[in-house]
């Protein structure tokens, strides 16, 4: 297929289906429902076999895609580059569970959440003691998860579990999609520094998963929740965590807008600290721009394993800076002082990026083994079986 | 002195055994939540111990003690993220009415204070909270006052309410009744929990001067030492409560502690916590004895100590990871206290150029 | 782009064919001790394969390229401490010739520059070396040239030698002989060893005007562009050295690169490289667009690219340890350029002041 | 003794033989003549024994002879706090070796220079493959070490060289006072990045350590050399490796008159780069009295450990302020540029501080072992015999 005649396509499509000016599905349509036309025009998962939703396309021509309907602002397209769950279970579910969820993922009418880190295995997910045993009528659950968002309204979760304990601690762990909405989970709500309770925590006794659905082998999880990983990283690095907050163009004009209303736009020391944080930010996207012009090219970019712990400085940085503006301001907080609320909102939630999905340390340890091939750290229980760990022990 | 180095040691550690039985982190929480804003039984326990009469001269009723005093005190204060109006009745409301120098007013007003009877708090910047002599927008005259103040610590709690107010001299102190006539109050909502602030509109309001400018900058600079030694000693409390938790927090088989990347932000961040402890209690030492460089060394604890403490609880929150997200643990107090007392009395930067300034000064 | 994408990798091969052959560490190291003060056979060698034209127009006998070329071979040229008069005569000279609007200048002096068989240099600067163009002391008036310049690149070594000077315009080009009598040009002792540098102070000296305030703009911009792809490059090049011992040196029984503060250390500075590296490269593309926000990619990549090299550079000698004290490791010769090229058209706090400024135009 | 018939004993001691306005020894007497006159007054090592040239005097007391040396700025008193090479003697030398070199090391006509590192072993130290091997004559060494400040006019080393390579690499080792003017020890000089050659390398090959020269036990060299180096990081905290270059407060107006006489001391921005340069060394200043106010209180002090480290941002912090202070100046070097040099000269020069005696790296893992009880990095060779490790094997 010609990239002229593919373009066309797409803006047919959206022609027949999306209303550009007031950014949403046509007369009559819900979003629903437009998600379905999406889904079977084949522009949600364009990469993907035509077996399951997709129309076999190349990387580039999938991006054209994406583009068509970024410029209009639609939704549902280029899934197969940004939906953790579907891209998890195209990978490593049975068939019986790509049936029964895949077409509710890409739709939007199945919510998912994380069911990895624990109280006692945070950085160290590997060291996870939530159990999964196997019985006649599927995987019983047993354990604690904290983190997790969307825990309340999602019908399934990703689940690391561990079902074996006698081999390493990496041997032992299994991967599941369990279903939320049954006996044995309950869901609390975890209060943050912010005031929010994004968060949960997750109580499991006696929660089943059925067999199908286990993702890749038994005791070989650690391996698929390696991929679902790498998918949080990157989606972390373009700045997901923050795109409520604003792009990195209104976080610009923002920055600019607070010095000059606040009458200080001239300081000279406040004008270094807002370009070196506008650059920072601004050297982020050139570097995401040229990892995927690279990757575009066919060369793995070692950049996009860059974009979260760069993020993490700007973030924090970012509600540095905005304090500095504000000045006395910044001691206020609430509804009655939106400006001050947003930045020690940012100031707070920048921790998200640089402790959440990785903290600034481990991720640090990644690049430098993954990306810069140095040595690996020495892990003193790697080996143990992760019965005798101190883990397990104390 | 007057108070010796016995009884500094008493003084401390009866405040000290008050804190570690009614300043807990439960207390705290409790008072963050309380309709007073503040943990009114630990004030009056302050009171009790006579701790309100710290620095009022002995011949009014006081202990008679110093900046020395004073700033080892607040490292203990900051330690437990007192939530009393310690600095604001204590230190900079008792300070102005001991300075002043008309004996009726202290008669009147030193006594409550000093008791603990009374919360006193002072308006002392504008609503642009600059911190310049500039920045105060209220003006004194005939005996009235009008204009606005902003971020007046326990200003909406006060029995004795005082401000800063240009007159023909300078910024000079005034004292207005609580419940007077073209007084306007309004609470403000802080995200540092632990300390209430509040706006203050003045409308012609009745005023009595009670000092000059002179004992006004005298008290804003044992404020600025009180301050600072209340951010080193918090400093230094988020790191040991930090250090416990590396040396417990067990990751990959070991406890976290051992990893290097912990280690070295550890061993940086002592450096912060010692330099906030030196700088502060040179501080008071140089303005106790009146040393020509007193001025250097409050500027400096002014920014050094807010560094100080802004990074280590910042830090800390970064080095326990997840648990320290939750609203549960105590992290985030000490950084919102951190945040709040690094632009208490104006930000690091004013303090930096101050403190090269005053070096200057000395110099020349 | 007159540049196909085949070509320019055909002249990049080439470049760093002979980059590789006859500008290695000890050519580098020959070339400081050198009477010339530079590597006179590289530069013949540049010459020979036709890049002293890489960025003069095609019908000018030049390659025709532009920034973004350009800005690719300043990477090879950065990575290998190239000690040849790139930037003085092929960048800037030889680009204020080309932009000059006198078909006989041009005639006269871009065949000795293409070829390489003259070395241009550039006074551009004052004495102060503020980098503002009230920075330019020399002043033209009659067809002479009055005043003093410093920090000129090449300025001993010139065959063409060009000034900015003020006439009515603004700051223009002029071009003076060589040997012409009133020019007093004093070699500067520099801390970088890799270029020479001079001050050159003019009494009346004869000079004719080749171009005038916007040429010179058009060409400083260029010549900010190839000193971002020259300090992108080198930056990339001490890291890799550095990565290189990690990965071999062995202390306490395992190699260094194993241990969590050289692996942070390193990560951190990966970002650096990239930044710099997509901000040189972006600020390119961005100029030979004529994009609308060309001015703020140049100021970016102006300090972007100086603070990732000096702090890649100076980073570099403390994770090699003592091998990198010495004088024999090339370590310093990286930090000795990182710090002259971060000061080479000005300070980054200048170029952050100027990228905000940029920014606050494109937005408005 | 009473602290004011002390003090008046030595400001006679000092009317008599010191020229408190010329800062000389007074009429007639040469340096050494005064060395030798405030060794026999027991002034030089005040806390010592009386069998070893000290007069038994408590801390306190012995600062206060310091304080009155210091007062006109005369030397040769305090030896017991600063001279690492007199205090290791003591500390471990046979009586042999104390009669022989310690009345010679108080009065400096015995110089010394330090034998640690070598090629292979920098920050690991107890890597050294120096050798010592015990002869009829006395221990043979063979091997080569770098970074030995003082080579050239020194007549003795302390040396730390392997006796056993059998055990494990600390175990092994063992620490001499090694003459220097024999033949089998060729200096040569090491060309720094400074272009100073302060440093050398010394080639050992056959070099000869009399048996009355050990320190400490054979074998016990390890426990000897760390009390040297605690003495050697103390005096570098306290910022004696720039003492040549002037002390904090000519190092406070040098920073301020710079700025001043390129008439930038009104530059916001300079002005917080200044304030902050000149805050570090203040603050370590500060710190250091009241190190030094709580042992004297005889409260054991963690500070002392963090001199080092805050000397390291100190000193680089410094240089870049010059820097900045500079501007374009600062491309400029040699004689004909002074201030230019001097910076550029600080600027490298603060390596030494930073890497030599310990990187800010070791620095920064010993100060979390032993000041705040962090656990000990994992040494994977630590039990390893020495002949076995990577050390020797690669």
């Amino acid at each position: 297929m010609r990239d002229e005649d593919l373009i066309a396509e797409v803006r047919a499509f959206l022609n027949t289906h999306w209303d550009a000016k007031k950014k949403r599905p046509k007369a009559g349509g819900g979003a629903k429902e437009f998600r379905h036309r999406v889904l079977e025009a084949g522009f949600a998962v364009p990469s993907w076999t035509a077996e399951w939703f997709g129309r076999n396309l190349a990387a580039d021509q999938a991006r054209l895609i994406e583009r068509e309907f970024a410029a209009v602002a639609a939704y549902g397209a280029g899934q197969d580059k940004t939906n953790l769950f579907a891209n998890t279970i195209l990978a490593a579910g049975t068939d019986a569970l790509k049936r029964e969820v895949l077409q509710g993922l890409l739709t939007s009418e199945i919510d998912s959440c994380l069911l990895y880190s624990e109280p006692g295995a945070g950085s160290d997910l590997a060291a996870v003691r939530t159990r999964a045993d196997r019985t006649a009528d599927g995987w019983v659950v047993q354990g604690q998860k904290v983190w997790t968002s969307g825990a309340r309204t999602a019908q399934y979760a990703l689940l690391l579990a561990r079902t074996d304990w006698d081999v390493p601690k990496h041997q032992g762990l299994s991967f599941f999609y369990m279903p939320m909405k049954q006996p044995g989970v309950d869901v609390r709500p975890l209060h943050q520094i912010t005031g929010d309770s994004h968060f949960n925590e997750v109580f499991l006794d006696g929660a089943v998963v059925p067999e199908a659905n286990l993702l890749g082998n038994e005791n070989g999880g650690w391996k698929v929740l390696q991929t679902a990983l790498a998918y949080e990283r990157l989606v972390m690095g373009e700045g997901a965590g923050e795109r409520r907050q604003g792009s990195g163009k209104d976080n610009r004009k923002s920055l600019i807008q607070m010095a000059r209303s606040a009458g200080r736009l001239g300081d000279p020391v406040l004008r270094q600290k807002i370009a070196q944080a506008l650059a920072y930010r601004q050297l982020n996207d050139l570097n995401l721009a040229r990892a995927k012009a690279e990757m575009a090219q066919g060369t793995a970019s070692p950049i996009m394993s860059l974009g979260k712990l760069a993020m993490s400085r700007i973030l924090h940085g970012d509600a540095a800076v905005m304090a500095d503006i504000l000045g006395a301001a910044s001691l206020l907080d609430g509804e009655e002082n939106p400006e001050s609320a947003d930045m020690n909102y940012r100031a707070l939630n920048a921790y998200m990026t640089s402790i959440g999905g990785g903290t600034d340390q481990i991720q640090r340890n990644i690049i430098a083994e993954r990306v810069l091939g140095l040595p690996r750290e020495i892990e003193v229980d790697r080996d143990l079986p992760f019965r005798d760990s101190r883990a397990v022990k104390g | 002195m007057s108070i010796s180095a016995d009884e500094l040691a008493a003084i401390r550690a009866s405040f000290q055994r008050l804190l570690a039985e009614r300043g807990t982190e439960a207390d705290v929480r409790r008072a963050i939540a309380s309709p007073e804003g503040y943990d009114a039984a630990l004030w009056r326990g302050i009171g009790d111990l006579g701790l309100a009469g710290l620095i009022a001269p002995v011949a009014d009723g006081g202990a008679g003690g110093g900046a020395v005093e004073l700033e080892l005190l607040m490292e203990d204060a900051g330690a437990a993220l007192l939530c009393a109006p310690f600095l604001s009745s204590v230190v900079i409301a008792g300070g102005l009415v001991a300075g002043g120098d008309d004996a009726e007013d202290r008669a009147r007003l030193l006594p409550r204070l000093i008791s603990g009877a009374a919360v006193g708090a002072v308006a002392l910047t504008g609503e642009a909270g600059l911190w310049t002599p500039q920045d105060i927008t209220v003006r004194a005259a005939e005996g009235r006052l009008t204009g606005v103040a902003s971020y007046v610590l326990f200003g909406a709690q006060a029995d004795v309410l005082l401000a800063a107010a240009w007159d023909a001299e300078g910024p000079a102190v005034y004292e207005v009744a609580a419940g007077a006539t073209g007084l306007t109050i309004t609470p403000l909502k802080t995200f540092d929990l632990t300390q209430p602030m509040a706006k203050i509109a003045f409308e012609g309001v009745e005023a009595r001067r009670i000092a000059g400018p002179e004992a006004l900058a005298r008290t804003l600079d044992l404020g600025r030492i009180a301050l600072a030694g209340e951010q080193a000693g918090a400093a230094r409390r988020i790191f040991e409560i930090t250090l416990d938790y590396l040396r417990t927090r067990v990751q990959f088989g070991r406890p976290i502690g051992g990893f290097q990347a912990m280690k070295h932000m550890a061993a940086d961040l002592l450096i912060e916590v010692e330099n906030a402890t030196s700088a502060a209690r040179h501080a008071a030492s140089a303005v106790a004895q009146g040393a020509p460089n007193a001025q250097v060394m409050v500027n400096l604890a002014a920014f050094a100590c807010a560094d100080a403490f802004s990074q280590t609880a910042a830090t800390a929150v970064q080095m326990h990871g997840g648990i320290a997200f939750t609203w549960d643990h105590p992290a985030h107090l000490y950084l919102r206290r951190a945040r709040a007392d690094a632009r208490l009395f104006g930000a690091s930067d004013l303090y930096r150029d101050r403190y090269l300034a005053a070096l200057e000064a000395v110099d020349a």
